[in-house]
């Protein structure tokens, strides 16, 4: 068992029992749809994990194109007659192509001029889904019909549970397997040392580009899975709040470790569930239980609870 | 990969499943005496001056029922969270209320939308939900289960577009919020203006959070013709177009705000360039200026009296809001003498003659508001406080 | 054959030129040193010539070919690698790893195929680590192959950086002093390990403080002086020359040293 | 042309207070590296607290008073408390500290304050002045000013006395400040109180203007940190230059292209400016040593 674990499967397996075996003990839907929750953030948080953790760019705006992925299979069947898988298919194209076109004039910037660019880049979009009511039904969102496939309708929190739950193991398959491959090892080394990954013959540009455009499609896809599930999109969710949002859920799992920025999207996710007991003190405990677990757990809380496990060990 | 592996695998199962199987405990506890009533609001962010009053009213009348012996022989178990103005949190604890809290009606939802996020929550479960939302599309289409307190956006601009043409005013200027409610507003707004006969000739907005609109409104100065502004939006925006307003001396051209800012604070916020902005609202705000013989009398005093004693800040008809949807639904429940989600349902829709803060509430299959223009007062501020515009003027 | 011609390269950094005139040309197998005091410019050279700076006059040619203000990335595809004067190892992957980024350009590197690790993949990730392995052989690091690169020693550093180097199978070689913070048995690995390279065939270009380490492996030796080249000619000629002495020592020192 | 000047006074007035904002990002990134996202907090503490002891009968010269003492002491507290026990947390996670920062300060606020808007009676009343056919509030005059004189004394500071000398050696380089003695620590600690003091003092000075509610800091905060940006991170005239310029863009944009759009505008002009300029407008061309 322990021998398998060293596999990429071994995580894959895990977490694949982990997902099938925590129905068991949800005593009501109400879990399946937090679940669900965390499984669609833990999917756009490994997505900018790959960007943030392996490449190490940083992304201020990256629920632009969790918006745009919601957006389009909410304007996609409503206006344009689009089936809604279709219509994800194009809201990952559009995001990939936004990225890409984007991305190499912004890529070139370095630290906080890279954040301010990429949090502009965010702003624009989620202002352009503000005003263009038309399309968008403006600040208040508009409805999204329910994905059907083959006239079977996914509806319900179960349902969105598993269809969640395997888009996660999809994804983490994915960024696990960029680990141990060329691209995966150009993201790293540019990552470490830019100069170094370039005299070794790494197109630097081309691969952060490549990482960018990546984590787009991942986030693309994770805003349109809930704005499917959800049945309504709003442009809270191309917001600058739930860019800071994301990149906290990266940075509090751990930047580059992929289990991570799944145990940061559960945390972000729940907590404010947990917390809802305590009142008007929630945003207060919020607050403070990010700031001690930043300091006490500096690199991330997975990273640091395996350094601990390990240390135990040896 | 490396060996530690096997305990991130553990970390995140311990992660995850701990804090779930930790929010179980609060699963339901004597529900046999009590019934509950769930509402989901935006005490916090950037509509929390809508769901921090509704918060407090609830709290208040909800003590206030049990201890006049609750509804249908069961006290009243209010189980309320904050969605920060967060429309897919709104929806998050919607489910939790009714799969986990097992609430059997809800009165909330402060804004346009978060209410449209948990309609769909509530039509399946077939809970009534009273929404304390403006805008139009909560009730219109009618849903069988989705009701509402707020008279809607569209009556706002309606109730203006009637004092403009008394006024004989057609050409008009409008500065409007891009926030749910400004937004929404301006639609309806620019829908009925040619049924009053009403020409928008020119318009502006401000975001939600901006602190100087001088530039918007210098440029609608700049318009040859403008008789009146109007300016749909709430929160703080409104007054700071108010006293841009005063400051660029626009004050001899009408300035018409909404229900959105009806209460005492926007005065207070506005200062003395307040003194002579129009705007439709509620019976609530001059409860005291009423003629004795009003039927609503009665209800907005007391009701205002109730929440400025208890909540120590000047009532608003957001509060008011939350008191018609609470009060409506409770006597819904004592007329079906049960707290059964769907016959508490019938017996709202067959609500009659309801006297609400809001106005008088006759609810029917295809109304689920049960307002009129009636319930509107046109009020003007004078001398620091509202008044009551009377009729034709 | 000569495979790097840099000629009379110029670069000036806000009106100060930090190098002005110089040039040489290195042949294939052999090794060319260039020595200088302190703030000579012997890295901004290396910089100008591997591509991180942009040279602002004169032209280098790479196998013939002018490759003046190419892209690092595009010269090493041209086969120039190089190593740093201070470490850019790449701290949070093992050792093995580092020699395998240096494979980049021996691998084929397809983005779909990545993502979802196609069969290919593994095969050439196989192959890949094979060759990363033989790699540190030659430089004495098989043992650490899989030591996380920050927990390395200095010295384990400096040969994992020309592992690296070596391992995109340059056809010139740019070592920024290899043997800095080495010790004297450290020191003679190095020397071996050049020797070796060059006898491949590889021209190596050499910036190193270690007098001895110089004079006894280098073919010919450029000495550079506040940017400008001072002599250039084999080690004997070089070690005669009162100028660099002087630039080394200072006009005393350089007396001093000729009684000695 | 009285449109000009009626947006150019507009524009100068929001882009003091950004300048303020920025100027405390400034600071604190000079001597620390730290991007502190709770900048805009300091500035609700700084009208809210002002309110609220004036409400209780303070007059408000005092009240502005303690109102920036709070601020400066929760200043020093964010840095023992968060920034300090942090040391040697990488860029993103001080990020995050100093967000959870910021969420913490805006829960307390909503504690301890209320969630209500309020605001401050004009210094000087709300007779507007005209000027070259603009009405512009006396208070604007206030704003500007304070601005004006805010970065006068931070200039003296830093360019005449030791103290701010040491700030500057710290910028530059801490490690090579450490070696001559300096002690960092105090120096960073220092910054972050300035850096309240200013955020403070700001809102202090447009609470009569934009009025003010536990939650006007996030905004703030990203306005200033794009002020700063635009004019490059780390040089305070960058800051106050990006700040006038951000609110002349959204007065302007506003006032002759399109009030939906005048964010876009302030964002677009950011994106420009580091495509050409990747250093922002007056930040420091850093040559890569390798």
């Amino acid at each position: 068992m322990l021998a398998a674990l060293r596999h990429r499967y071994g995580i894959l397996l895990v977490l694949a029992i982990v997902i099938a075996v925590l129905p068991l003990a949800f005593p009501s839907s109400y879990y399946f749809r937090v679940a669900s929750l965390v499984w669609v953030s833990a999917f756009a948080a490994i997505g900018l994990n790959i960007l943030m953790g392996k490449a190490g760019q940083v992304s201020l705006g990256h629920a632009g194109f969790f918006g745009i992925g919601a957006y389009a299979v909410a304007i996609g069947p409503t206006h344009l007659g689009v089936p809604s898988l279709v219509a994800l298919l194009l809201g990952c194209l559009l995001s990939a192509l936004l990225a890409f076109l984007v991305g190499r004039p912004i890529l070139r910037l370095k630290g906080h001029y890279l954040a301010i660019a990429t949090l502009g880049f965010g702003v624009l979009v989620a202002l352009v889904i503000t005003t263009e009511s038309r399309w968008t039904g403006g600040p208040d969102g508009m409805s999204v019909m329910k994905l059907t496939l083959f006239g079977w309708r996914a509806s319900g929190s179960d349902t969105w549970y598993w269809i969640t739950g395997g888009l996660l193991l999809a994804g983490t398959w994915i960024a696990l397997n960029l680990d141990e491959t060329p691209t995966g090892r150009a993201f790293r080394a540019l990552h470490d040392s830019e100069i170094a990954a370039r005299v070794t013959g790494i197109n630097v540009n081309r691969f952060k580009l490549q990482a960018f455009v990546i984590a787009a499609v991942y986030a693309s896809l994770a805003g349109s899975a809930l704005a499917l599930m959800n049945g309504f999109v709003n442009p809270d969710q191309a917001g600058f709040l739930h860019s800071i949002e994301l990149v906290t859920m990266v940075v509090l799992g751990g930047l580059g470790s992929v289990l991570g920025s799944i145990v940061g999207a559960a945390v972000l996710i729940m907590l404010p569930q947990v917390l809802t007991v305590f009142q008007e003190y929630e945003n207060l405990l919020l607050g403070a239980i990010i700031i001690v677990s930043m300091i006490f757990m500096r690199e991330g809380i997975v990273p640091m609870l395996s350094k601990f496990m390990m240390g135990r060990r040896a | 990969m490396t060996c530690h592996s096997h305990f991130k695998s553990l970390a995140i199962a311990a992660a995850i499943a701990l804090p779930l199987s930790g929010l179980s405990i609060y699963s339901p506890a004597l529900a046999q005496q009590t019934v509950k009533i769930g509402s989901v609001l935006s005490v916090t962010g950037p509509a929390s001056f809508l769901g921090e009053p509704e918060d407090k009213t609830l709290r208040m009348y909800v003590d206030k029922i049990n201890a006049a012996g609750g509804v249908a022989g069961k006290k009243i178990e209010l189980v309320i969270y904050d969605d920060g103005g967060d429309a897919n949190k709104a929806r998050t604890f919607a489910t939790r209320l009714i799969e986990d809290d097992k609430v059997v009606a809800m009165v909330g939802g402060s804004t346009t939308g978060t209410t449209m996020a948990m309609v769909p929550v509530f039509e399946e479960a077939q809970v009534p939900f009273i929404s304390l939302a403006g805008a139009i599309e909560v009730v219109d289409p009618v849903r069988k289960f989705i009701f509402k307190t707020p008279h809607t956006d569209k009556m706002a601009c309606e109730k203006i577009f009637e004092n403009l043409k008394q006024r004989n005013f057609t050409k008009i200027a409008m500065i409007s919020g891009t926030d749910g409610f400004g937004a929404s507003m301006r639609a309806q707004c620019v829908k009925v203006a040619p049924t009053y006969g009403v020409q928008i000739i020119a318009e502006e907005t401000y975001g939600p959070r901006d602190s100087d609109m001088t530039a918007q409104l210098t440029k609608i100065k700049g318009v040859a013709g403008v008789q009146a502004v109007v300016n749909p939006g709430f929160g703080q925006g409104p007054a700071i177009v108010t006293r841009n307003y005063a400051q660029l001396g626009m004050s001899a051209t009408p300035l018409y705000q909404s229900h959105g800012v009806a209460s005492k604070s926007f005065i207070e916020l506005a200062g003395p360039a307040a003194e002579g902005v129009r705007l439709p609202a509620a019976a609530l705000l001059v409860g005291d200026k009423l003629p004795d013989g009003d039927p609503q009398k009665k209800v907005v005093v007391d009701y205002k009296q109730t929440f400025e004693a208890t909540a120590k800040q000047p009532v608003s008809t957001f509060g008011g809001h939350a008191y018609d949807g609470l009060y409506i639904m409770v006597e819904a429940m004592k007329r079906a003498n049960s707290t059964d989600a769907k016959k508490v349902r019938d017996e709202i829709e067959k609500t009659k003659g309801f006297v609400g803060t809001g106005g008088i509430v006759t609810m029917s299959p295809t109304d689920h508001l049960g307002l009129d223009l009636s319930a509107f007062r046109m009020l003007e501020v004078k001398g620091g406080d509202w008044t009551l515009l009377p009729p034709g003027t | 054959m000569t495979i790097l011609k840099v000629d009379d390269i110029g670069i000036s950094f806000g009106g100060l030129k930090a190098i002005d005139g110089v040039g040489f040309s290195v042949e294939a197998g052999q090794i060319f040193s260039i020595i200088g005091p302190n703030g000579a410019g012997k890295t901004t050279l290396f910089n100008v010539i591997s591509g991180i700076y942009e040279a602002s006059e004169g032209r280098i040619e790479l196998a013939g070919q002018d490759v003046t203000r190419f892209a690092p990335d595009v010269l090493a595809a041209r086969g120039l690698s190089r190593t740093f004067q201070n470490l850019q190892i790449f701290q949070r992957m093992t050792a093995i790893e580092n020699v395998m980024v240096g494979r980049h350009l021996q691998e084929k590197c397809n983005l779909f195929a990545d993502l979802f690790r196609l069969p290919s993949v593994t095969r050439q990730n196989k192959e890949t680590r094979a060759a990363a392995l033989a790699f540190l052989d030659e430089v004495g690091l098989r043992d650490h192959a899989d030591t996380p690169a920050g927990a390395l020693s200095y010295g384990a550093c400096k040969r994992l950086e020309i592992a690296r180097a070596l391992a995109a199978e340059p056809r010139v070689l740019l070592l920024d002093e290899p043997a800095a913070g080495c010790n004297s048995v450290e020191t003679e690995e190095i020397d071996r390990l050049i020797c070796r390279v060059a006898a491949k065939g590889i021209a190596v270009v050499l910036v190193e403080h270690d007098m001895k380490l110089v004079m006894k492996i280098s073919d010919r030796i450029l000495a550079l002086e506040r940017g400008r080249p001072l002599i250039e000619g084999s080690p004997g000629e070089v070690r005669a020359n009162p100028a660099v002495l002087e630039a080394y020592l200072g006009k005393h020192g350089a007396r001093e040293a000729a009684r000695a | 042309m009285p449109e000009f000047f009626q947006f150019l006074v507009s524009g100068l007035t929001i882009g003091a207070v950004y300048a303020l904002v920025a100027l405390g990002f400034t600071l604190v990134y000079n001597a620390s590296d730290v991007v502190n996202f709770a900048q805009g907090e300091f500035v609700m503490l700084g009208g809210m607290v002002t309110v609220f002891v004036h409400a209780a009968g303070v007059p408000l010269p005092l009240a502005a008073l303690v109102a920036v003492i709070v601020s400066v002491v929760l200043g020093l507290s964010l840095y023992w408390l968060a920034i300090a026990p942090a040391r040697g947390a990488s860029a993103v996670s001080l990020i995050i500290i100093t967000i959870g920062a910021s969420i913490l300060l805006r829960g307390a606020a909503q504690i301890v304050f209320d969630k209500q808007f309020h605001k401050l009676p004009a210094f000087s009343g709300d007779t507007p002045v005209q000027m070259l056919g603009a009405a512009v509030q006396p208070q604007s005059f206030w704003v500007i000013g304070g601005t004006a004189v805010m970065v006068l004394l931070l200039y003296v500071f830093l360019e005449r006395t030791l103290l701010g000398k040491a700030v500057l050696a710290t910028s530059a380089n801490r490690f090579a400040a450490r070696l001559v003695g300096i002690n960092t620590t105090t120096i960073m600690a220092l910054a972050f109180g300035g850096s309240a003091a200013i955020g403070g003092v700001a809102g202090i000075l447009i609470t009569p203007i934009t009025l003010t509610s536990y939650d006007v800091g996030t905004l703030l905060a990203l306005k200033g940190f794009a002020a700063a940006m635009l004019g490059g991170m780390g040089n305070p005239l960058g800051a106050v230059a990006g700040g006038l310029l951000l609110g002349l863009l959204e007065a302007f944009g506003a006032g002759y292209i399109s009030s939906t759009y005048k964010d876009a505008f302030a964002f677009i002009v950011i994106l420009a400016v580091l495509f050409a300029a990747p250093q922002g407008l007056f930040g420091r061309r850093t040559i890569e040593r390798v």
